[in-house]
Order: structure tokens, then sequence, then C-alpha cells
């Protein structure tokens, strides 16, 4: 249960960093946080108590019963490149504007903006 | 178990660091760390796959993040921040967490997942598909629609950084009057 | 397997096969992309025609993907309210793709702009078309990344600023929507949306579903630009290119933002009456807030996205009702919106191409010279409004009558007023862009070029002919059958399971 | 031979460049091979494919990088990979459904073991690869130009 609440403070820390911060790569850090404690809170969902990685090997006969839950880590693989996707084309987007306004903050952009 | 309280501690306090702190390279290389302790949990928690994904795309995003803000002239980030809006987001986050204490309890405890379908990938896995790596028959066979759409976010990113990286978006405009410049 | 389940699959797969097929040879050969474009978006038109056929006759059809019998494998589902929203959004899709072959000319590297759009496109219709919860939000991304990097597609100041924020907003709500989705998987153990809405029913939400209820209303609020959560829809509507608006305005924050709401909250969680409480206060708030501020507006393409939340207010104020009138309303404005919304985006696009200003302040009479524009944003700006022959009408007539019927009265003052505001901002814009004396710099302003028009008239034709929908005759076949399966609710779960055996 | 030497980071880095960045390719490709059967996967290899690009761009400048991988050849092989993947996806239509495992599996624990498992590891490797590899060029090449002006 504690485990779950950690992952939860790390999620708020996360939210918390792209609501109250100016600079576009603090939200992009913000937003990579966020995604760090979803995934997170995947594998603590699959991990069964003293269990085993859910690959069969040709020696050792590993219990099917002992073996921790492979579906959420296949979607946590999804959700991980997920991330990277978005966080690419956020890096890309912020690199153009900084180009563009000479800033990365978005209070001063929005004054130039006018 | 007592490992992953540590990592997990660790990761927050970097988290918290990652954010408050004002220069913009050691705020990157923080949630580097960041995403280092998760990789270690992942490893400690039984999962492999999840844990070298992870690892290895962690280190692309930390370089694209890296060619970002080591250019010469950018300067520390400044110390604006909103105020009124971090008052707010916190009493808003304070809820959240107290909603998302009571509901948690009822989840299964942690370290008891109900396996109702994933029981029967585990046993239907290795005489379905011939794989042995339980996650790479999900990810490829019992939900392979889920990583063809996946495959496709990539795709769409890597085209979608291409498209905002072109340097002029649109033709310059002749024969039309009064074109004023947006 | 019925024969007409192969519809779905291909859905997703024809547009993805163009996008790729685009980007492998849209750079070499110079007018294969428009082509592509036009055939893939036809493709997929013609089958969700299809679908609504195949619906009709066998009634909810499942596809179960890689040959794994549903709990197991990932399942498609093929009902009313699947069919209802691919044949909106494959006909909306297919006019803009026309619409963009001469707009985009003004753009660089076209290949890359048709590429992006055939994959928001796939992503969309595979939203539509899934039966399990993680697969939605898979395409959600698909869909969402595309159109962020379609909205900065000019590359110019406006443009990258708004598409910052409206990435930054909507992969936060993506996140909600993941950790909505963890927590259900963690509680019923499955992904499936008929397994779980069968696990729900039996195990009784408790406290974990008013916290996943709030995360997917928070996250499927901010993609369907409820108005809490609105404030990317102004910057990013205005300053992307026209044909782009009015995908988003008409099919993106629709099949994204409502139809998920519908699906999670109708068909999975079951509607609760807090929900739908919320819902149409909700509804209320954006339909109010949308219309004061577009009322104020001189740019047109911004005055247009406040009209978009206070109309999409409407329908979650239909929807929201809950009564079978409400939801079969909401739906008909949901199907009517996507139509004359996008007529007016690509007005608004025909006037930029050839004026090149969007500001109302700077044009005048432009019906003289560009009567086709002229006449289709007349036809958008009063079924918009709800003048009776036209579509927008019977569509708020409904929500109205079922309001009142429901006994909101208030939500339905407010509805009417709403929409007599929407009249006045729609006779601003007729008044100031069209009509009045030709202001002497457009002397020399050039009609549009003919793909422009043919879309443009087409989607004219699509608003006046909206209200035979609900002929006797046509509305079972097509408005009943979506609104039957919202208010079904939770039976969603035992009808797909009793398809699979 | 010194404008070369001026141009990617210092002596040092290079030689040692020269010999991990084979390694790293061969790892990765290895990681792709054995998706089916030990962790990792197309995923994975894709990207350590990629970062072995990287590594030899950051070394040796962009010039040397550019000669081995010119930019449109890189998005070429990523819709490439994507279309190989789409196809044998529409490849499971010929068999019954969409994404079938329509070949034999073979006995486990082998290389050639696992169906279409392995055939999909390697286009998704191809797609991942190229195309980070792709938008790490294209953010590259954007920033090199402010910097010019």
């Amino acid at each position: 249960m504690a485990l779950y609440l950690l992952c939860l403070v790390l999620f708020s820390v996360g939210v918390y960093g792209i609501l109250a911060r100016r600079n576009m790569i603090k939200i992009i850090i913000g937003v990579i946080v966020v995604e760090y404690a979803v995934n997170l809170f995947f594998i603590l969902v699959a991990y069964k108590k003293d269990g085993r990685s859910p690959i069969f090997s040709p020696d050792a006969d590993i219990p099917v019963q002992s073996m921790v839950d492979p579906l959420p880590q296949a979607l946590v693989l999804t959700a991980i490149v997920i991330g990277l996707a978005t966080t690419a084309l956020m890096v890309a987007i912020a690199m153009r504007i900084y180009e563009k306004y000479g800033t990365f903050d978005i209070a001063e952009i929005r004054e130039l903006r006018g | 178990m007592l490992a992953i309280y540590i990592l997990l501690i660790i990761m927050i306090i970097g988290a918290i660091i990652a954010i408050e702190v004002e220069d913009l390279l050691s705020s990157v290389v923080t949630v580097g760390a960041v995403g280092l302790g998760l990789s270690l949990v992942c490893l400690v928690l039984k999962a492999p796959d999840v844990a070298i994904t992870q690892f290895v795309v962690e280190i692309i995003a930390l370089i694209i993040l890296m060619r970002a803000t080591v250019s010469k002239d950018v300067h520390g980030s400044t110390i604006g921040r909103r105020l009124l809006g971090s008052m707010v987001v916190v009493g808003f986050i304070a809820v959240f967490l107290l909603v998302a204490m009571k509901s948690i309890e009822e989840l299964p405890a942690f370290g008891e997942p109900t396996m109702r379908i994933s029981g029967e990938y585990l046993a239907s896995g290795m005489s379905k598909t011939g794989a042995a790596n339980m996650v790479s028959a999900i990810l490829l066979d019992f939900r392979a629609y889920d990583t063809l759409g996946e495959a496709t976010v990539l795709f769409t990113a890597v085209i979608g950084v291409l498209a905002v990286v072109r340097r002029i978006g649109r033709k310059e405009k002749h024969g039309i009057p009064g074109r004023e410049d947006e | 397997m019925t024969p007409g389940s192969a519809i779905m699959p291909l859905c997703v797969a024809v547009p993805l096969g163009g996008a790729f097929l685009t980007a492998l040879l849209g750079r070499q050969i110079p007018r294969l992309p428009d082509l592509l474009g036009a055939l893939a978006t036809l493709g997929a038109l013609l089958l969700s025609v299809w679908s609504v056929h195949v619906v009709n006759v066998y009634g909810t059809v499942v596809y179960a993907l890689g040959g794994w019998q549903p709990p197991i494998g990932i399942a498609m589902v093929l009902d009313g309210l699947t069919a209802f929203m691919l044949v909106t959004v494959n006909l909306i899709a297919f006019l803009v793709a026309v619409f963009s072959i001469d707009y985009m000319e003004r753009f660089t590297d076209k290949w890359l702009f048709y590429t992006l759009f055939l994959l928001m496109v796939a992503g969309i219709n595979g939203v539509v078309v899934t039966g399990d919860l993680f697969n939605l939000f898979v395409f959600l991304e698909v869909a969402s990344v595309a159109s962020y990097a379609l909205v900065a597609f000019g590359t110019e100041k406006q443009e990258l600023e708004a598409a910052f924020k409206y990435a930054v907003m909507g992969t936060v709500a993506s996140l909600f929507v993941l950790l909505g989705i963890v927590l259900l998987y963690s509680h019923t153990s499955t992904l499936n949306m008929a397994d779980m809405a069968r696990e729900l029913a039996h195990k009784g939400g408790g406290n974990v579903t008013l916290l996943v209820s709030v995360l997917f209303l928070m996250g499927f609020g901010l993609k369907a630009a409820v108005v809490p959560f609105h404030a990317w829809l102004p910057d990013a509507h205005p300053s992307a290119p026209a044909p782009i608006s009015a995908m988003l305005s008409g099919v993106l924050i629709k099949a994204l933002g409502v139809y998920a709401l519908c699906r999670v909250f109708y068909n999975v969680i079951g509607i609760t009456p807090e929900i739908s409480s919320i819902l149409m206060f909700l509804g209320v708030l954006s339909m109010i807030v949308g219309v004061f501020l577009a009322i104020g507006q001189w740019d047109l393409k911004r005055l247009l996205a406040y009209s978009s939340i206070s109309q999409i207010g409407y329908v979650i104020l239909g929807i929201g009702l809950g009564t079978p009138l409400g939801i079969a309303g909401g739906l008909f404005h949901l199907f009517n919106h996507s139509v004359f919304k996008s007529l007016l985006f690509l007005d608004s696009g025909a006037v930029e191409y050839s004026t090149g200003t969007r500001d109302l302040k700077k044009m005048g009479g432009l019906a003289k010279k560009m009567p086709v524009t002229g006449a289709t944003t007349l036809v958008g700006a009063i079924s918009i409004a709800g003048i009776p022959p036209f579509s927008g009408f019977w569509s708020k007539l409904i929500i109205i009558v079922a309001a009142v019927e429901a006994g909101r009265h208030w939500y339905a003052f407010w509805a009417v007023l709403a929409s007599v505001v929407t009249l006045a901002y729609v006779m601003k814009v007729m008044r100031y862009a069209f009509m009045g004396t030709l202001n002497d710099t457009w002397r020399h302003v050039k009609e549009v070029p003919f793909f422009m028009k043919v879309s443009m008239v087409s989607l004219a034709l699509l608003c006046v002919a909206g209200g035979l929908l609900l002929l006797p005759g046509l509305q079972e076949t097509f408005l009943t059958l979506a609104s039957g399966v919202l208010s079904e609710g939770t039976q969603y779960a035992a009808i797909v399971l009793s398809e699979v055996q | 031979m010194s404008k070369e030497r001026e141009k990617g980071m210092s002596l040092i880095v290079k030689t040692i460049t020269r010999l991990t960045v084979g390694l790293i390719l061969l790892y990765g490709v290895y990681i792709v091979l054995h998706g089916h059967v030990s962790p990792g996967g197309g995923f994975a290899g894709g990207v350590i494919i990629a970062l072995s690009f990287v590594h030899l761009m950051l070394a040796f400048g962009k010039e040397v990088a550019f000669r081995k991988l010119a930019e449109p050849v890189v998005s070429f092989f990523e819709s490439l990979g994507a279309t190989l993947f789409l196809s044998i996806a529409l490849l499971g239509f010929w068999g019954g459904s969409f994404l079938l495992n329509f070949l034999p599996k073979g006995e486990s624990f082998k290389l050639f073991s696992a169906g279409i498992i392995p055939l999909c590891n390697v286009a998704i490797c191809l797609k991942v690869g190229a195309g980070l590899f792709a938008a790490f060029v294209a953010l590259v090449l954007l920033k090199l130009d402010v910097e010019k002006e």
C-alpha cells in the first residue's frame, strides 16, 4: 500500500512541476517525471511476492504460479516508447520556439507575442 | 523489499531537485538519475525487459534533452514561478492524494495481483506462441495490435519532428493584394 | 466470423497503409501524396458506409484480433455507435483531404502533411473501432501526436507556441487516462471493455470507480475541450492550417473526447446520477462561456474555435441527460456540428487562401468576388444558428425538448439563450466578411480553385440534407441504433460477450 | 586529415569510439534476434542500434555519419520498416484474422522458433532504429543553423 502512495507522490511532484513552472524545459521535465510515475505504477501492480520474471528457461523448469504478471510489463514497454515519442516532439517544438523567441520562458513569450 | 523503498525515495528526492534547481543542465541530469532509479526498481521487481528498454530509452531521451539545453547562449532558467498558480496546484494535489489514498486500499494488496487473464497467458503462452519470453509473446502475438499502434506512434513522432523542424513552413504568397505578414 | 467483420481492421489498416506508402514514396513522386490521401480516406469512407449496413443486418459484431477469443487478445467491437462515429469521421476526413489538395499548395513538403493527416485518421478510426481500453489509449496517442505536429505545420511563431501548449496539455490528459487504466486493470485484472464492465458490475465500484471517473473526466474532458480544460483550443485551432482546424474541430475533439467519454461512462463504468449531473453542468458551462467569448472576437478562426467549445457544450448536455431522446439529440448534434463547423473552417481557409487575412475588420463584401465561398458560408452560418429548414435546428430542438422533458428547465433556457447569441455572432461574420461594400484592397480577388469548391459545396449540401436523417425510414438505421447502444448502458458487456461464444 | 580531426571530439574519444561502436551495434543486433527467447526485443534492440549511430555521429562530427547514412535514406528505411510490419500484419489476414501468427511455431528455445515474432522484431528494430536516428539528425541540423547565423 505504501509503495502505491510513494508512486502517487512522484506523480504529484511531476504534475506540480508541469503546472507551476514557467520554463519550457522544466515543463517537459515535469511531463517526463509524470510518465515515470505512471510506468512505475504499472510495474508495482504486476509484482507477485517472491515471484520470478516471466521467462521460461530450457534447463530450470519454473512453476507457472510463481511467475510475475507479464501483461502490465508488456503495457509498460508500450507506454515507455509512447513517452519517448511525445518527449521528442515536445523538445523539437521547444527548440523551434527558442529559435524564434530567444527564450524558454512561456510568460515572456506571451508578452513578446503581444 | 527495503531496496524498493530506498530507490523510490531517492527517485522522489531526485524529481523534486530536478524541478526546483535553477540551472537547466543540472535539472536534465537529475531527471536522468530518476530514470536510472526507475530502471533499477524494474530490475528489483523482476521485470528485465522493462529495465533494458527503460534504461536505453532513458539515454536517448537524455541526449535529445541535452541537445536542447546545451547550446552556447542558454542561461539558467528564470526564477519566475507563478505564485498563485502553485498554491492552487498544491491544494489540488493534496485533494487528489486524499481521494487516491482511500481508493488504493480497495485495490489488491501489493504482491498479490489477481492474474485472471495473465494466468492464461502464462499457461498457454509457451505452447501457443512458441516464444519463451512471455512479455515478447504478449507484445507480438496475443496483443500484437497494441504494438502496431505503438510503432505507429513512434513513426508519427519522427515524421512530426521532421515537419516541425522544416526551415520554411509556408511558401511566400505572390500576387495576393494586401498580404500583411502574420 | 460474420462476413462483414473484416471492416474494422481494414478501417485502420487502409489509412495506415496509405500513410506509410506516402512516407515511403511521397518525396520522389510529386502528385502521389494527394492521390494517396484522397484514395485512402475514400476507402475508409466506403468501408464505414458498408459497416452501417452490416450493423443493421447482423447487430453487434465482434472481431477477435490474431485469432484469440476476446478476454485473451484484443477485440474490436462494431455496434451502432461505432458505425455512426465511423461515418461521421471518415466523411469529414475525405472531404478535408480533397480540400487540402489545393489549399496545401501554399505549404512546403506536402507529403509530410498527407502522412500526418492519414496517421491522424488512422488513429481516430482506431479509437472508434477498438473494444480494448489500453488499445484505446494507444490509438488516442497516435491521433494526438499527429495533431500536435499538424498544428505546428506552418512553423511560424504563433503556431509553434500554440502547438507546444496543446502538446503539453494533451500529454498530461493522456497520462491521467493511463493512470485511470492502471487502476481499473489492478481492480478488474482485465483490459477488454466488455469483460471489465461485467467485472465492475459484479464487484461494485466503490472508491476506485470514483477516482477512475474523476481521472477519466479530466483526461477525456481535456481532449473534448470542455470548459475548465478548454485553454488549448482557442490557440491551437486558429494557428493550425485550415483543413487541420476543420479536422480538429469537426472530428478530433468529438472522437477522442466525446465518444471516449460516452463509451467509458455509459458502457464500462455505468452512468450514475452524479456523473450525469456533472456532465450536464459542464455542458451548459461550456455552452455559455464559449458563446460569450466568441461574440467578442475579430479573428475569424478564433471566433469559430470558441463557437466549437459552445457547440460541444450542446452535445455533452444532450448526452449527459441520459434519457434516450437526450442521447439521440446529442449524437445528432454531434453529426451536424462536425458537418457545419468543418464547413465554416474550410470557408475561413478559402478566405485566407484568397485574401491572406483572417481579420474581420479588413474584410468586406467578399460575396461579390467569391460567390461560392459566400454561399457555402451562409449555409453553414444558418445551420449553426439553428434556423428551421437546416440540420442544426432539428438537433438543438431535440436537445431542448429532452431537457424540458427531463425537468431541467434552467438548462433548456440556457440552451435557447446560447442559440440566440450564436445567431448574433454568425450574423457578425456574414455582415463583416461577405456583405457590405467591397473593400477596395480586394478588387482583384479570385475565387478559390476547383477542389476547394467541390468539398465546400458538398459539405453545404450535407448541411441541408442533415435534417433528412430524422425521417422515419432513415432514422432507425443510423441514429437510433447509435443512441440505443448508449441508453443500454452496461448491457454492452452482455451483448459483446454473448456475441463471442 | 587535420580538418577531419578538428570536426569531431578529441582524438582519444575517436579511437575509443572506433572500438566500441562495433560492439554496441553487435549487442543491439543480439538483443533484437533473441527478443523472443531472452529479455529485450524489437524496441530495445532498435534503440541500441540508433544509439550506436548517434555515438558515431557525436564522436566524429556530422559529416562522417552522413557519409555512412544520409538523411533521406534514413527516413526511407524507417518507412520501409513500418510498411514491413504492416504487411506482416496484413498477411495474417490470409491465414484467418488480422495479425494472425501464421508461421509454424518450431520448437521452443531455438532461434527460429516463434512464428512471426522474430520477423516482427526485426521489422520494429529497423523502424525504431532508423526513426530515432532520423529524429536526432533533424534536431542536430536545426540547432547548427541557429548557431551559424
